[in-house]
């Protein structure tokens, strides 16, 4: 069933207004055919079909304005002999682009109001000046500036330091303290806090855990990585990424938020990745379109990713679309993870550590690589029977990675 | 004599001129191509006696289309030659800029690294020699504005002499301006001189209480200057650029740092220009070292005046650097 | 009215390749036209779609290591010179499996191996590279042509005016290629040009010319030898005007109001494909298999092409300041 | 490549995905990545830098020879010493 969607004609086009259609249901077109007409800022074009098919459904009435990328029309292709030429297979005309829908308004994580200031009378300073007076452990009030508008120089603060040197007598000026080194994590740290409680505060969790064999699934992505080069080795990590976005098909309540009391399943799937800073802290940025990317194209999304999230060139869009959270403690050698949900998500998966265990089927022991998948989710949206569908189908995901 | 270099006396229009010759001879790839650089001799007599010893085909004379002649030294530098454009001044190329921005500066970069473009471009540049608004413009900081260029201002006989050989050798484009007022200027040059660095810029004089950054003829302005202020106990370091892009900011900033005050002496004109730049790279790398606001002397933001005491009015001098640096130090009362 | 085309005698290899060439460029703009209603392909894209016979006559007659400079319109260049159509389309994706790392985007076509200087999107701008190029063959002592495409519309920039005189003044050996297909887009050429017919106004340059219909792929291609040959032999330039005409929009956002409809379908009667089908079927060259098997063809690379784009990458952030200056020197 | 250029290169990689760790601290058979808590991304960074400088692209099964630095260089003057120089 293919879609006739309004196409973009120019880099500037946001939206276009249909203004007569060509067709109607039931009859065939061919590619190339003019099947509308449609009008833009730059005035009236006329709309090229390329699939060829017959007419279904108009969806959109003459006269109404619609975004780029909003279905216009439904096309059958069953009826059609194929042409001579084969139709050339190329990416539907439809693509899915995420209908332009408001975004539900997320509350801004709370953060403590900032203390008031009390402004002491400001004294004009040069930025040397005030490196040399902490230097020289000279205080900045004891000081008579002789600069424009009675600003303190450098001279002032070394005649200030003789001055002071000469009254006191004293041994040696004070060793300057060592300025305790500012923790750029605080900022993160209380934003990490926040969330954290306020999950606890609100969302009943509930875990479930399932032990999932990962041979079929490291045998497939070994086979696949001797076949590249290793800059497009794709690590296991991504596979895992892939099967949850897989999973969240049979069970896509999963997949969105809980706002003021209401469940809002969201249809794209932004898995947020879980990623740790060297200097401690952790950020959880969202990979748009899961389900849409191919393994390679994952694998260079989460590369880009991390790599600008370590230097800290994250999109805004980057750092709340995630619709669900994905984290993956595999590399420290933990078995299984209980995460805390990221309100206002519904869930979370987590992966430890593939490990070698024994193993038991029909009848026989074995040794196989395995990996612990968690899942918490929130009792207020999904409860554990959706949950275990999902684990489920995480499992099945995994068995069959070519399909991935 | 301690076995110091012999020296010989020379002009900048001379050292200009050897440079070129010495190209020419080393490198049959090389050859010069611009308006009047052949009969004529150039326009600033940069190339007397070329066509004669090197014949036309490397010392072209172009019509006057500053245009198609630029955007041919692109070209024939695609093509595997070493060309030397002389544009005749920074005023014609406004005419050539949309090769030089589009075509030269772009093609690397937007090929994918497919293409370099082995082309050196000389111009002459400035004002102080009465030739009105049209023929008096001071624009190098414009192209020092554009990435994909390297942008070189020779002030001293050895630069002159100096710098075009390691521009030719660059893999991509390489702007030199040479101020007009500077080609009858006496200096003296080694005997052995030859290729110089085109990366550092140099301090021309050491100092301890203001930095003084200029380049190009605005140098001899800052170091009569730093004589004036010295008489009166003020100690100015005096740096000479050498190259506009990249700027070398590590040689400013160490001055900076050993002063804690920044003078920048510009041809240009003020907004958005060169000196500008310096200024904001000082004031986001050397902030705490300072301890007066960096000052700026640049060319009146009119269109140069004919009038001979018009014009002076409107260019950097000695005594408005000597003015701005005893604000500066003064500024203690 | 019997079409009349010259009556070179093209043989059956070369009347095939010929259709075959410009089969490809049709249908890969058409996918191209498609692919940027998708939204795959951004940015400004301009069609080839009715000039076909221009650009493969004239590629037909040139060397390997000829030098060719095109415009922004120039994916019927590319492909007729030899790009590959994956390198072209995955430029298009803006991937950096592209022809130039997906940096250049579809004005600005290069490619090393076939010596193919370029799309250029300045009006006008390729003009003095190509005199560059040709000056350099010439002190270099190389036989080469150095061939420049442009529109009418470039024919009323200062750029062409001194490359021309330039040209004809050092005797450079420049095949100038005009594609006067009568839009400087949206403006005619009667309200552009004082003098409208291209090859005569050039006259002044003392420059040696020649009109053809370029709707005739032989015709061009019979010109464009003896064009070149003149080139080659160190006669210096030569200016040859393909009349000829664009069947689709000068752009990808542009609702065509300054020509007529019917206009546009009277030149489609010229359709160059159609006007050599007609003429090898004459000949008893092409059979309805033949065109079948070279559709299909041309459809399969266009497919390859597309897949090769789709599973192309995106050159990282990191690579941004890379070629600004060359590896060699970047400190 | 001798073995102080091989060692010189290892650490600049290390460095490169830890900075603030000193690699020279490690033992010969210590666990790199539990030392200079490297992850697998972080660690595939490393892998990719040595084959780019030396050409050896170390396939994933063979990971567990090259989890320490004694192993790490062996494995590499074992290759570097099969490939044609």
């Amino acid at each position: 069933m293919g879609e006739f969607c309004m196409p973009s004609l120019g880099a500037d086009m946001e939206a276009g207004t249909l203004v007569e259609w060509m067709v109607k249901p039931g009859d065939r077109v061919r590619r190339g055919d003019i099947i509308a007409t449609v009008e833009t800022q730059k005035g009236l074009f006329e709309v090229e079909n390329y699939e060829n098919g017959v007419v279904q459904e108009l969806l959109v009435q003459a006269g109404t304005e619609v975004p780029v990328g909003t279905v216009l029309a439904r096309l059958s292709s069953e009826g059609m002999a194929p042409p001579a030429a084969p139709s050339v297979p190329g990416p539907a005309v439809a693509v899915a682009v995420p209908a332009a829908t408001e975004p539900a308004v997320k509350p801004a994580p709370e953060v403590p109001p900032l203390p008031p200031v009390s402004a002491p009378k400001r004294v004009p300073i040069s930025p040397s000046a005030r490196k040399l007076a902490a230097e020289l452990g000279v205080e900045l009030g004891a000081i008579r500036g002789g600069g424009p508008h009675g600003a303190i120089e450098r001279a002032d603060v070394e005649r200030a330091a003789q001055e002071k040197k000469a009254a006191v007598q004293a041994p040696g000026p004070p060793a300057a303290e060592k300025p305790h080194p500012v923790d750029y994590q605080s900022g993160m740290r209380q934003a990490i806090a926040a969330a954290m409680s306020r999950s606890n505060r609100e969302i009943p969790h509930y875990y479930l855990e399932t032990t999932i064999d990962m041979s079929a699934a490291l045998r497939f992505l070994e086979g696949e990585n001797l076949k590249r080069s290793i800059k497009d080795r794709i690590l296991p990590a991504v596979l895992l990424l892939k099967a949850v976005a897989r999973a969240l098909a049979q069970t896509p309540e999963l997949n969105g938020f809980w706002i003021d009391n209401r469940h809002q399943v969201q249809e794209s799937v932004n898995l947020g990745f879980a990623i740790s800073l060297r200097q401690g802290g952790l950020i959880a940025p969202a990979i748009h379109n899961v389900d849409l990317l191919s393994l390679d194209e994952l694998m260079a999304a989460t590369r880009d990713l991390i790599t600008r999230t370590r230097s800290g060139h994250l999109r805004s869009s980057e750092m709340t679309d995630a619709t669900i959270t994905v984290t993956n403690l595999g590399d420290l050698g933990v078995d299984t993870v209980y995460g805390v949900i990221y309100p206002p998500q519904v869930a979370l998966v987590g992966f430890g550590r593939i490990s070698e265990r024994p193993w038991a089927e029909n009848g026989m022991l074995g040794v196989r690589r395995v990996v612990t998948a968690t899942l918490s989710a929130d009792h207020r949206a999904t409860d554990g029977h959706r949950g275990s569908l999902f684990l489920e189908a995480l499992n099945r995901h995994l068995q069959n990675p070519e399909q991935l | 004599m301690n076995g110091e270099e012999q020296k010989v006396r020379t002009t900048y229009r001379e050292a200009v001129r050897e440079g070129i010759r010495e190209a020419l001879k080393k490198d049959e790839r090389v050859f010069l191509m611009g308006e009047d650089v052949g009969h004529y001799g150039g326009c600033y007599a940069t190339s007397k006696g070329f066509l004669q010893e090197f014949g036309p085909e490397r010392i072209r004379d172009t019509p006057m289309s500053e245009l198609a002649f630029t955007g041919a030294g692109i070209g024939a530098a695609m093509g595997g030659m070493r060309p030397i454009v002389e544009i005749m001044t920074v005023n014609f190329s406004l005419l050539a800029l949309d090769q030089i921005l589009n075509n030269a500066a772009t093609l690397l970069h937007m090929s994918g690294g497919l293409f370099n473009v082995p082309l050196v471009i000389r111009m002459a540049t400035g004002a102080g020699r009465q030739l009105a608004a049209q023929h008096a413009h001071s624009l190098e900081g414009w192209y020092a504005h554009i990435p994909g260029i390297r942008v070189l201002a020779p002030a001293t006989c050895e630069d002159a002499r100096g710098m075009l050989w390691t521009a030719l050798e660059d893999p991509d484009p390489v702007l030199i301006f040479e101020n007009q007022t500077l080609y009858p200027m006496e200096g003296e040059l080694s005997v052995s001189a030859g290729a110089v660095d085109i990366e550092h810029a140099r301090v021309q004089r050491e100092g301890r209480d203001v930095s003084i950054i200029t380049y190009s003829a605005s140098l001899y302005k800052a170091l009569a200057a730093a004589e004036t202020l010295a008489a009166e106990g003020v100690s100015a370091e005096v740096i000479d650029l050498r190259t506009l892009r990249p700027l070398d900011d590590a040689t400013i900033l160490a001055s900076v740092a050993r002063t804690h005050r920044a003078l920048i002496v510009d041809e240009g004109w003020r907004s958005g220009s060169l000196a500008a730049e310096i200024s904001a790279r000082i004031m986001e790398q050397a902030f705490y070292e300072l301890d007066a606001p960096v000052e700026r002397v640049c060319s009146a933001e009119v269109p140069m005046p004919y009038a001979r005491h018009m014009e002076q009015a409107a260019l950097p001098q000695a005594e408005t650097i000597v003015a701005a640096v005893k604000r500066m130090v003064h500024a203690n009362g | 009215m019997k079409k009349k085309l010259p009556h070179s005698t093209a043989d059956r290899e070369h009347g095939l390749r010929l259709l075959q060439q410009m089969l490809l460029i049709r249908r890969f703009e058409e996918k191209c036209a498609e692919l940027y209603t998708a939204t795959k392909i951004r940015g400004f894209l301009h069609l080839y779609i009715g000039e076909e016979a221009v650009s493969v006559g004239v590629m037909a007659t040139l060397a390997p290591d000829d030098a060719v400079v095109a415009t922004y319109r120039e994916h019927g260049q590319a492909l007729a010179r030899g790009v590959s159509p994956g390198a072209l389309m995955a430029e298009m994706y803006g991937k950096q499996e592209g022809c130039c790392r997906g940096r250049g985007g579809s004005m600005h076509i290069f490619d090393a191996a076939t010596r193919f200087y370029g799309g250029n999107a300045i009006v006008g701008g390729g003009l003095p590279l190509v005199i560059g190029l040709a000056l350099a063959d010439k002190m270099q002592g190389r036989r080469r042509v150095c061939c420049c495409f442009f529109g009418d519309g470039a024919v009323a920039e200062g750029a062409f005016h001194e490359s021309m005189n330039i040209a004809a003044l050092w005797q450079l050996p420049v095949l100038f290629v005009c594609e006067n297909n009568l839009y400087a887009m949206g403006t005619r050429i009667n309200l552009a040009q004082s003098v409208t017919d291209l090859a005569s106004k050039v006259s002044g340059y003392a420059v040696k010319s020649e009109a053809v219909d370029g709707m005739d792929v032989l015709a061009v291609e019979a010109a464009a030898k003896q064009a070149a040959e003149f080139v080659r032999q160190g006669k210096g330039p030569y200016f040859l005007e393909c009349r000829t005409y664009r069947f689709r929009a000068h752009s990808m956002f542009d609702a065509e109001l300054y020509r007529p409809k019917e206009e546009v379908e009277e030149w489609k009667k010229r359709d160059p494909i159609v006007l050599l089908c007609d003429y090898l079927r004459k000949e008893e060259i092409l059979s309805d298999a033949d065109l079948e098997r070279s559709e299909n063809e041309a459809a399969r690379e266009v497919e390859a092409a597309v897949a090769f784009a789709e599973a192309g990458t995106f050159e990282p952030v990191e690579e941004l300041t890379r070629f600004v200056y060359s590896d060699r020197r970047t400190g | 490549m001798t073995d102080a250029q091989l060692k010189e290169m290892v650490f600049r990689g290390l460095r490169q995905i830890a900075p603030e760790a000193d690699p020279t601290l490690l033992l010969p058979d210590e666990n790199i990545r539990g030392a200079l808590d490297v992850d697998s991304y972080d660690f595939l960074q490393f892998l990719i830098a040595i084959s780019e400088e030396t050409g050896v692209e170390i396939p994933e099964a063979d990971y567990q020879k090259v989890f320490t630095l004694a192993g790490l260089f062996a494995y590499l003057s074992a290759a570097l010493a099969k490939k044609p120089s």
